[in-house]
């Protein structure tokens, strides 16, 4: 199907009206004049309903068939010229050549299909129907019209608006805060206590400090037992152990533990304590 | 006729202040009760009746508007509202007279198919609206004009468009309608007629302006 | 002193279209000249002085507005959705799940006092309301949700407040729960429980919106 015209944009919008009235008449002196150009037109009852404003006589009393041969001619005229006419128009040519043979042929009996007359009274109307919905345009627009022959109130004053909140929360809302709120409530309400955990760097400075006391074999449970209060105590023996273990590899302690779980005992080591056994282990382990 | 001067007053500013008409149930809510606004609204019309403005009625409601003569001076004012193509106007002619319509129905009429846009732009004017859904196959949206149509146009009603009578009498608004529906007249009601079902929620959306065709 | 009749009616539709106060040289050039805008001006004036709206000056142009005495009309009370803050919905929350809960409990659950007129406006939405009093020191006023708590939430009954299996279910609650921590089973039972005393006559004075912080 054809689409009206504003669609392919040949025509501005604010040209189409006038169009109307410069719409080249097809007809002069009963012969046709043809125009080739069906830009010009919306569509077969467009173009249509040009040629019968060119028989000059009321809707209500054009010869069908005179509409239907200047059609078809007219058609004919623009495919010489023009091959690619819509399929609209080539449709509508059709149904006025079958038209035009119901109108000239008798009737056969017993033909349940619409005669030609009707078929030509049912074009007339739609001719006459869309001619009047022009009309109705025209008359529309040629209305007094607000905004362009009336005004209304330029500064309109309604209106200062009071604001009566209407409060909105969905469940899902109160729900998630909630929920959330706890939730974090839960978290803090955990006392995160100061851990009592003696770090391994911690042990060994203590170590290192006290190295030099320890010239011979000493318990280091016992060493610790002396300085550490009784709940510290695990903790510091862990961190103290972890800590002798790397000194002796440094070979500035020595161990000595007798069996499983016995009690474990260090002394300085015999060596240069200045000459470290592993100085490159050493290099590796200083923080 | 006495009108009650405090009344009168009241109106008046309401439907100054306003730039949209306002009905008669709407101005009653700020009278005292029992005020007799049909009374209030005739003093005022005669009143205003030789004045630069002037107190109208269009789509049922009231509203102030500058006079209809002196239109020559005001067209100065305000840019000339948009023009519309000839199809859009066909069309808009086409849906006030034929409402509720259906595209395809405005299609046959037309004898054209629709372009992209057209309806698009119509509603964009404010003046043309989906009204539901017709009752047949393919459940196509109907469309009608709108308040804003009917004051754009100073109608008071749809059923004072121009030359209406005469259309009807020639049959020219007939033969749209489903067999077994007879609305002989172009009806704007909001209540959909039986030929019609309401929209669904995301009718709108699929038939912005922008998504037209 | 006389004034031409079509220079006022033309004064009055320009000033009544115009979006801007007109001064009176832009009325002057819509008249024909030699028009005396001031009389037309001040006839104006005179005319409107009894009426519902009136033509004053404004930074020495012309507008018309509503008479003063009638701006009241001008406002309307719209409705504006607005929505809980986040300390709102804590509390709104922690009352529908604790109630009947002390504004001191309130805050005991939230952790921090809670801000002026949260409580106020929670009352304001009409979803709680004054239960009664603690039976304890300071009697302090307990309170509850309403049915319009119910009804907005699309709760058929306060029991169907998610619980704890409920939260978690539903994601809201994550992670490790600690033993002890649970989600109470709330009630809304219109009767006082054993803890409670009735309000009296003036609480609910006392306790208005706006006093509440």
């Amino acid at each position: 199907m054809v689409e009206d015209r504003d669609a392919a944009g040949a025509v501005s919008p604010a040209d189409a009206w006038e169009a109307e009235e410069q719409l080249r008449l097809p007809i002069e002196d009963g012969e046709p004049k043809l125009i080739v150009d069906v830009t010009g037109f919306e569509g077969p009852l467009d173009l249509l309903l040009a040629l019968s404003r060119a028989q000059k006589v009321d809707l209500t009393r054009i010869s069908i068939l005179e509409l239907a041969n200047q059609y078809l001619y007219f058609i004919e005229a623009v495919r010489l010229r023009r091959l690619e006419l819509a399929a609209d128009y080539l449709v509508m040519a059709a149904w006025l050549a079958y038209l035009k043979s119901r109108l000239l042929l008798p009737i056969p009996p017993k033909d349940d299909e619409p005669s030609g007359e009707e078929l030509a009274a049912e074009l007339a109307r739609r001719l006459r129907r869309l001619e009047a919905m022009r009309q109705a345009s025209v008359a529309l627009m040629a209305r007094i019209r607000l905004g362009r022959d009336v005004f209304q109130r330029g500064k309109p004053e309604l209106m200062d608006i009071e604001n009566r909140p209407i409060y909105q929360a969905s469940l899902y809302e109160l729900l998630s805060a909630y929920a959330d709120h706890r939730q974090r409530r839960m978290i803090t309400s955990v006392r995160v206590e100061r851990r009592l955990v003696w770090g391994l760097q911690q042990a060994r400075e203590i170590l290192e400090r006290l190295v030099g006391e320890l010239d011979d074999w000493t318990s280091l449970d016992g060493f610790l037992a002396t300085y550490i209060p009784e709940e510290e105590r695990a903790t510091v023996l862990a961190s103290s152990f972890s800590a002798s273990l790397e000194m002796v590899r440094e070979g500035r302690l020595e161990l000595r533990q007798s069996n499983a779980f016995a009690p474990l005992y260090l002394r300085r080591a015999r060596g240069d304590l200045d000459q470290p056994v592993f100085p490159a282990i050493r290099d590796d382990l200083e923080p | 006729m006495s009108v009650d001067h405090d009344h009168l007053r009241i109106v008046e500013a309401l439907l100054f202040a306003s730039a949209e008409p306002l009905g008669i149930d709407a101005l009653a809510e700020r009278l005292p009760h029992g005020a007799d606004v049909d009374a209030v609204i005739e003093e005022l019309q005669r009143h205003y009746a030789t004045r630069g403005v002037e107190l109208v009625t269009v789509a049922g409601k009231w509203m102030f508007r500058t006079a209809e003569d002196l239109s020559y001076l005001m067209s100065r004012e305000i840019a000339e509202p948009r023009r519309l193509s000839r199809a859009a106007l066909e069309t808009l002619a086409i849906i006030a007279y034929h409402q509720p319509v259906t595209r395809a129905e405005i299609e046959a009429i037309r004898g054209v198919s629709a372009s992209k846009g057209t309806l698009g732009m119509l509603l964009e004017t404010g003046w043309i609206r989906l009204r539901g859904r017709r009752r047949a196959p393919g459940r196509p949206v109907t469309y009608g004009t709108t308040e804003a149509f009917l004051v754009h146009f100073s109608l008071e009603a749809i059923q004072d468009l121009p030359g209406l009578d005469d259309l009807k009498g020639a049959g020219l608004l007939e033969g749209h309608i489903p067999p077994g529906f007879h609305i002989p007249l172009p009806s704007d009601d909001p209540a959909l007629t039986d030929s019609e079902d309401p929209l669904e929620a995301d009718d709108l959306a699929d038939l912005a302006p922008n998504d037209e065709d």
